[in-house]
């Protein structure tokens, strides 16, 4: 147990009068690649949400490290590693990739406080970040702003977002959506290629993608998860079919 | 031929924008009596808007009349907080200037010696309301002012001079200035069960709401007195307090309705010049004294060149009968001493008017 | 014991008062998304259009309340059409602004037609004076308002917040692109909430000219109040006007009988605690 | 009148975009009834401005537009909503501050779909009825924009990317649902959808886009077994980059 | 490609326009029947709408409550004058500070609430903060203003004179100072950081900021800026009334900074610019109805200049210049 990174122990959550689960266990090993799937609003983002802090579990516990951190705020999980995208596009529209890269390796830096030194003379974190966007494919797209980009490219944009803060642990929420098959496998590979070491949840509906690049799965329905195994058991497991997979 | 230039420094627009339109009216009127050309000198006039109570805007207007337009003579600026900002700069250029719409003591004199003032001063309606009421035998008075500066010292000087005619202060409220509902002061009025209510409000929505309140409450039908200090009946704001006003005792330094040749006169002459509507209040009366002190001023030294320190001397001391009745300029300190009239709120030909039932002769400003 | 009853009973009439004079913003906030200052405008408009039906043509007082509505809803459509709806997409301060201009030139317009002073006007002989009821001594015009008050109240919350137009639209201003490819005829829609909004300011106008006076400044007067009571009552929820309209009118009331000391800064605290405690008013919609 | 003859919706020389800016050139198709229609093209190619383009909400640079026969460019959108043409936008625009059943009534139309209809092709939606668009997770907006589509009645209907986000049980069922209406209701679809592979695979005819161009048009299963012809004309995954 | 090293240093260069802006202020004084007391108060007002400038043009919050953090900073700098320390300078400064203070504690207080909630929280505590000046007139003088006011000369050689030539180069000296205080503010890793709470607080989050805090200290430092507008005003004027904490104070800074353009400092004094000189012409010109064409000018700004004067400008300006570009057959190479 001792490479657990990751753990919920009896995790309940609500929404008013609607359970999303009840006494939620779960684990994440280090290095591990993690998918979950499961049914439209079992709840999949929302562990999410509690994982990183932007929802507060009614009860049970979130743990980091075996370290209990249910009451940590967002801002202190981000610094111990645990870096989350977006299921949508949640970006800077006004400002330019470049300019979203360095404002994140400012945070992670703590280099944002002090208030009168020019972001100019952020040399280091200005080449970490140009570095950052080419190896994202984004190096032309640096100075056009996040607005005008086409859908894929902010989507790309989004995951070098969470890079850029050298995560520990990576939460994907469907990373692939709004992508053509195609673009959704470039997308992983570039990210598999750029997070070694990196413990990765992803949560994607896209099952080619899934059983390529998972190690582990967990099947979210009905407030539990229902299955836990690898991807070639999943693939075959008949409940998984019944309430998820289809014919 | 030379000319004198005359700053007109006053509400033009907004919620005092009644008072620029008596103003103009006053101007108008006693231009067209008195002619153009005062001393040899024509007359110019520059007109500004303070825009209501705002020093910063009232100060920086006065500057620019006076750096820039040289103006001679100032007609202004309204209201005490405007009148101080200005002061100054009024001193520092020897501008004489008078005094209307502000009527905190103590603003004439030591902080503008150039000034004179043909308005009135606070006390000049409080003390003669308090002897009045006690000679009446309302001898608990409750007292209800709005709360800022010019209430605060009414409320001061009221209650002093109560006390010294041994009346009785039978509770006291303020009311904030901006409060478009009174029925919990009323109840608070009615259970302290006074013989008078004596009550302070400027101009405006509070003037006309406290005397519809105290109406409609019931409060005046329950033989408590309602009086006041003549804003509250000010013939500008009376028809729009209706017949609630009827029967409101105010202390006043004019009445359309007061009984002299000259008043009548004015009041003719004005209402066929300008129209019925606004009605005629006391800001016409100070403006249209305003007019004649400068022109007086301005005749006297006919010929020369404009002198500020003659001029004041000049209008410093001087007595003369305006349609108010006598009015004097104090030599001392340029503030003013006039008679002040106790009067009745009534209905006469259907029209609503403050009837003078009493006079207080040569009241001064202390 | 008599006197905290009517006490009460002025408060509870005082926010009605509140409640009327703001519903009309409130709908346009609500419904409509759109920070409409020029509601206050309407109110105006609306007591001018009593106080010249009743004065000067001699309509009865009752009869001139639907010609106030009337006449504020012809005006709102009419500013819809040539420049509000220009405006549905941009952002909140734009529309402050715009809708101040208008309010600006709003009070210039009436002191150009009606003069500076305060409109005078008088209500009808059976709407003054006092009435006993169950042996407390009210006023007449409050026990007027506070009917009429629950009368619209019910009216609006049955009639326009619960029912299918209500929801259209809601849906307009949520998406105005998707609601017109769903079939909705947006641009009507739009102008007939602007109608509804405006006529209600109008009829509140109408109503609150007695206890508040009518002249040009109107609107700048009570431009705070209306907007502290849509807050506090939670954006576009009718009900929550109302409660909020309630529970400030009593506090104020009880407030400057119990403590006027305290003058007027207890309505304004009280925004600051609520807005504090229930970011979205007393009754917000979203979570 | 034979019915068969004119086809539900017919497209042609279509010029259109945002503002002055062109992004669709002349492109021309038709639908016709019970049938359903895939468009398909590479990242920012126009695919969504056509759909758009036939909803009426962007510029019409020419070109024209038939609904059964009827002339149908220059009417506003809600017109040619009441006529019959169902949209469900790419973006899962619900209608936010409305519940989950205020936007199924909202722009209901018709007896085809009623609520419990609906509810029945969604069971998940019934389940949320009460709560706000806003709450919903992403896959069941997607279920609701689909549904408030539906509850409209439409006759030809506009999906753009309508998979996205669904569980692949959804999916399933959802392409039944949409299989039985054109047989059925005859009513015709006109589907953009990234995954060509499903969408081939489900539809009679496809229309391949590429930088606002029609370059293909035929018969899906023809192209679905045209492997060149599809890396051709889909290529590299969009805009692809170059480092 | 070698714009991207570039791309912050050229964001904080001065530039060549901005030079002459600051050259033109100062040489104004000396054109002919220039009413310098009117540039002076414009000078005031700028600063003033610069700081709301911080809350709102880059935080992304709308205070409709800052003239309470105006009103603080022109009552203490009337405490000090009144007092004894008439010293202009350090006055101002010192003025500066329980204004911050006071601003911390409203960014502590709101930063749990956005949107609605936040105007009617500042617009509450600002008319509370009035009330309260306004009723204490044992304290403050009330209505009439704070008595007694002196302030020394100008590094102990100018007077501030009736023609108010000290006043001009002092209001125009501060504002210098503070513009480019709170420039390198805007330039620095935390400006970035606050564009980005603005644009998206939920992604900032995520990204490990503190997000809440930040509030605070944009509160205070907004709010002290606000204060030396407030000091300067006092301090020029030797007065101070409740009106410079009223709300109308807070309405008109906040219609003056989105006439000029919200997100570029410049837009507060140019809006302040247009707003007062507009004012000033128009109350001449037309007394009594200059409110009318003062809210035709607000309809006309906003429908023809949806973002504000300035903005609208410079995107007028860049397309011109690209079409001047395009027209030589140039253009800027790819
Ligand atoms: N703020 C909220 N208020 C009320 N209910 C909510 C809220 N957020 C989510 N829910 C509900 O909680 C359930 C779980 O939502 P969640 O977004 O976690 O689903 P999901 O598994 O990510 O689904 P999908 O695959 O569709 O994205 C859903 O039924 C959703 O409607
Ligand atoms: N509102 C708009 N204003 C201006 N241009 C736009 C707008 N929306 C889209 N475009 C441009 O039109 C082109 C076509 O976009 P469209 O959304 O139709 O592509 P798409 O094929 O649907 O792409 P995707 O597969 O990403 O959904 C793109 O270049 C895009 O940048
Ligand atoms: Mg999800
Ligand atoms: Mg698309």
């Amino acid at each position: 147990m001792s490479d657990t990174v990751l753990a919920t122990r009896g995790l309940h959550m609500a929404f008013g009068g609607l359970m999303v689960f009840d006494h939620l266990d779960f684990s994440l090993k280090q290095g591990e690649r993690h998918a979950i799937i499961g049914p439209n609003g079992a709840g999949k983002t929302t562990f999410v949400s509690l994982i990183t802090g932007l929802l507060r579990p009614v009860s049970g516990d979130v743990l980091l490290d075996g370290r209990v951190i249910t009451r940590d705020p967002p801002q202190a999980r981000v610094k111990a590693g645990i870096v989350r995208t977006f299921q949508i596009n949640s970006l800077f529209k006004a400002l330019n990739p470049l300019e979203s890269v360095v404002l994140a390796l400012c945070e992670r830096d703590g280099r944002a406080r002090p208030a009168l030194r020019a972001v100019a003379r952020e040399s280091a974190l200005i080449g970490e970040a140009r570095g950052l966007l080419e190896q994202f494919g984004l190096g032309a797209d640096a100075l056009t702003p996040t607005q005008t980009l086409a859908y894929g490219r902010q989507r790309l944009l989004e995951i070098a977002l969470a890079m850029a803060l050298k995560p520990r642990v990576l939460l994907l929420d469907e990373p692939a959506a709004g992508l053509s098959t195609r673009q959704g496998h470039e997308v992983f590979e570039q990210l598999l290629r750029l997070s070694a070491g990196v413990t990765i949840l992803f949560i994607e509906h896209d099952m080619g993608l899934v059983f390529r690049y998972a190690d582990q799965v967990s099947v979210f329905a009905g407030g539990a998860i229902i299955v836990q195994d690898t991807p070639d058991n999943v693939r075959v497991n008949p409940r998984v079919r019944e309430v998820y997979l289809g014919a | 031929q030379e000319s004198v230039k005359i700053g007109l420094l006053q509400s033009f627009s907004g919620i005092t924008s009644l008072s620029g339109q008596q103003t103009d009216g006053a101007v108008k009127l006693f231009m067209k009596q008195n002619g153009d050309t005062a001393g040899g000198k024509k007359i110019e006039f520059v007109r500004r808007d303070t825009t209501g109570p705002n020093p910063e805007v009232a100060r920086r207007l006065v500057q620019e009349v006076v750096t820039r337009e040289k103006v001679q003579l100032l007609i202004g600026p309204d209201f005490t907080p405007n009148t101080l900002a200005a002061a100054p700069i009024l001193m520092e250029a020897k501008v004489p200037s008078f005094v209307n719409g502000a009527a905190t003591t103590g603003i004439i004199g030591e902080k503008s010696s150039y000034s004179s003032r043909t308005f009135f001063a606070t006390p000049q309606l409080c003390r003669p309301l308090a002897e009045y009421a006690v000679k009446n035998n309302w001898k608990r008075v409750f007292v209800a002012v709005a709360d800022f500066a010019p209430g605060h010292d009414c409320e001061k000087y009221f209650v002093e001079a109560l006390a010294a005619a041994s009346g009785v202060l039978a509770g006291q409220l303020r009311v904030p200035l901006s409060n478009p509902e009174f029925s919990g002061y009323m109840q608070r009025i009615r259970d302290a069960k006074p013989d008078a209510l004596f009550i302070f409000m400027p101009l405006g929505e509070l003037s006309i709401g406290i005397l519809r309140a105290v109406s409609d409450s019931g409060l005046k039908g329950s033989g408590i007195k309602i009086m006041g200090t003549g804003d509250i009946t000010d013939e500008t704001y009376l028809d729009a307090v209706g017949d609630a006003a009827i029967g409101t005792i105010t202390s006043g330094i004019y009445s359309t309705r007061h009984e002299s040749e000259l008043n009548k006169k004015f009041v003719r002459e004005y209402t066929e010049l300008n129209g019925p509507s606004p009605r005629i209040g006391w800001t016409a009366v100070s403006i249209y004294d305003a007019m004649r002190l400068a022109y007086d001023g301005l005749n006297a030294q006919a010929g020369g060149k404009f002198d500020p320190d003659k001029f004041v001397s000049f209008v410093h001391g001087r007595s003369f009968e305006s349609p108010r009745g006598p009015v004097t300029i104090d030599k001392g300190n340029g503030d003013i001493t006039q008679n002040v009239y106790i009067r009745r709120t009534d209905k006469v030909d259907g029209v609503l008017q403050n009837v003078e039932i009493e006079t207080f002769k040569d009241v001064g400003f202390k | 014991m008599a006197a905290v009853l009517t006490v009460l009973f002025n408060g509870i009439a005082y926010g009605f008062l509140l409640f009327i004079m703001s519903v009309g913003l409130s709908v346009s906030l609500g419904m409509m998304n759109f920070v409409n200052l020029a509601q206050a405008s309407f109110s105006m408009l609306g007591g001018y259009a009593m106080v010249a039906a009743t004065q000067r043509f001699g309509v009865p007082f009752l009869a001139s309340l639907p010609i106030a509505f009337l006449a504020a809803a012809a005006a709102s459509v009419l500013i819809e059409r040539l420049v509000l709806r220009h405006f549905y997409d941009t952002d909140d301060l734009t529309q402050v602004l715009l809708t101040l201009g208008l309010v600006f030139m709003s009070i210039a317009a009436v002191t150009y037609f009606w003069g500076g002073s305060y409109q005078r006007f008088d209500l009808p002989a059976w709407l003054t004076g006092q009435q006993d009821v169950l042996g407390l001594t009210l006023e007449t015009y409050r026990i007027f308002l506070v009917l009429t008050g629950a009368l619209l109240a019910a009216l609006l919350i049955f009639g326009l917040e619960r029912t299918r137009f209500g929801a259209m639209v809601r849906a307009c201003v949520d998406n105005q692109r998707v609601a017109g490819a769903c079939g909705l005829n947006t641009q009507l829609i739009f102008a007939g909430a602007f109608a509804i909004g405006g006529g209600l300011a109008g009829l509140g106008g109408a109503l609150a000219a007695n206890l508040l006076g009518l002249d040009p400044n109107f609107p700048l007067r009570y431009l705070v109040y209306i907007l502290i009571i849509v807050s506090v009552g939670g954006m576009g929820t009718i009900s929550g006007t109302l409660a909020a309209g309630l529970a400030l009118g009593t506090a104020d009331v009880m407030g400057k009988y119990y403590f006027p000391q305290f003058g007027g800064v207890a309505i304004y605290a009280a925004t600051v605690a609520v807005m504090l405690w229930r970011p979205h008013g007393l009754m917000g919609r979203r979570a | 009148m034979a019915p068969e003859a004119t086809p539900v919706l017919e497209a042609r020389g279509l010029c259109a975009g945002y503002g002055a800016a062109r992004v669709l050139h002349d492109v021309s198709f038709s639908v016709a009834r019970g049938e359903m229609l895939v468009i398909i093209g590479r990242n920012g190619t126009g695919k969504t401005t056509l759909i758009e383009t036939l909803c009426g909400l962007t510029t019409l640079h020419g070109g024209e537009i038939r609904l059964e026969g009827a002339r149908i460019e220059a009417m506003p959108p809600h017109r040619r909503s009441r006529l019959g043409l169902g949209w469900v936008p790419q973006e899962r625009e619900v209608f936010a501050s409305l519940t989950v059943e205020e936007n199924l009534t909202v722009a209901a139309r018709g007896a085809a779909w009623p609520l419990e209809r609906l509810y029945g092709l969604f069971p998940r939606l019934a389940a949320r009825k009460r709560n706000f668009a806003n709450q919903l997770s992403g896959g069941e907006q997607q279920m609701l924009v689909i549904a408030r589509a539906l509850s409209t009645g439409p006759r030809l209907l506009l999906l753009d990317e309508p998979v996205e986000g669904l569980a692949p049980l959804i999916v399933q069922e959802m392409l039944a649902a949409i299989g039985a209406m054109r047989a059925s209701g005859g009513t015709a679809i006109v589907m953009v959808e990234q995954k060509y592979d499903i969408a081939l695979a489900h539809s009679d005819r496809c229309l391949v886009l590429d930088h606002g161009e029609a370059v293909y048009s035929g018969r899906s299963a023809d192209l679905l077994a045209d492997a060149p012809g599809l890396e051709r004309l889909l290529g590299v995954g969009g805009q692809a980059d170059p480092g | 490609m070698s714009a991207v090293p570039e791309w912050f240093a050229g964001k904080a260069r001065w530039s060549g326009f901005e030079i002459a802006f600051w050259c033109a202020l100062a040489g104004a004084y000396f054109l002919p029947n220039i009413d310098i007391a009117l540039l002076s108060q414009i000078f005031i007002w700028g600063l003033f709408a610069m700081s709301l400038d911080l809350l709102l043009g880059y935080r992304g919050i709308a205070s409709l409550g800052h003239a309470a953090f105006f009103g603080a900073g022109a009552y203490c700098a009337g405490f000090l004058g009144k007092y004894g320390w008439g010293e202009p300078v350090s006055g101002l400064l010192i003025s500066m500070l329980p204004a911050a203070a006071l601003g911390w504690l409203t960014g502590k207080l709101v930063q749990r609430v956005s949107g609605v909630a936040l105007l009617m929280v500042t617009l509450g505590l600002n008319l509370i903060l009035f009330d309260f000046v306004q009723r204490s007139t044992a304290l403050t003088g009330g209505d009439d203003g704070l008595q007694g006011i002196a302030v020394d000369p100008l590094l102990g050689l100018f007077r501030f004179d009736i023609f108010g030539r000290t006043a001009y180069w002092y209001s125009l000296g501060a504002l210098f100072a503070l513009f480019v205080f709170l420039r390198a503010f805007v330039h620095s890793p935390f400006g970035l950081a606050l564009t980005g709470s603005r644009e998206n607080a939920r992604r900032m989050i995520m990204l490990g900021s503190p997000v809440e805090g930040d509030i605070s200290i944009v509160f205070a430092v907004s709010a002290a800026a606000a204060a030396a507008a407030g000091a300067l005003l006092t301090q020029t004027t030797q007065f101070v009334s409740p009106a410079t904490l009223s709300f109308q104070r807070s309405a008109d800074v906040l219609v003056m900074l989105i006439i000029g353009g919200a997100g570029r400092l410049y837009g507060g004094l140019i809006g302040a610019l247009i707003f007062l000189v507009m004012k000033d012409w128009l109350a001449a010109l037309s007394p009594v109805y200059w409110y009318f064409w003062i809210g035709l000018l607000l309809v006309l700004v906003v429908s023809f200049f949806r973002k504000g004067v300035l903005p609208s400008l410079e995107t007028g300006m860049r397309g011109l210049i690209a079409r001047l570009g395009k027209a030589r057959g140039g253009g800027p190479p790819a």
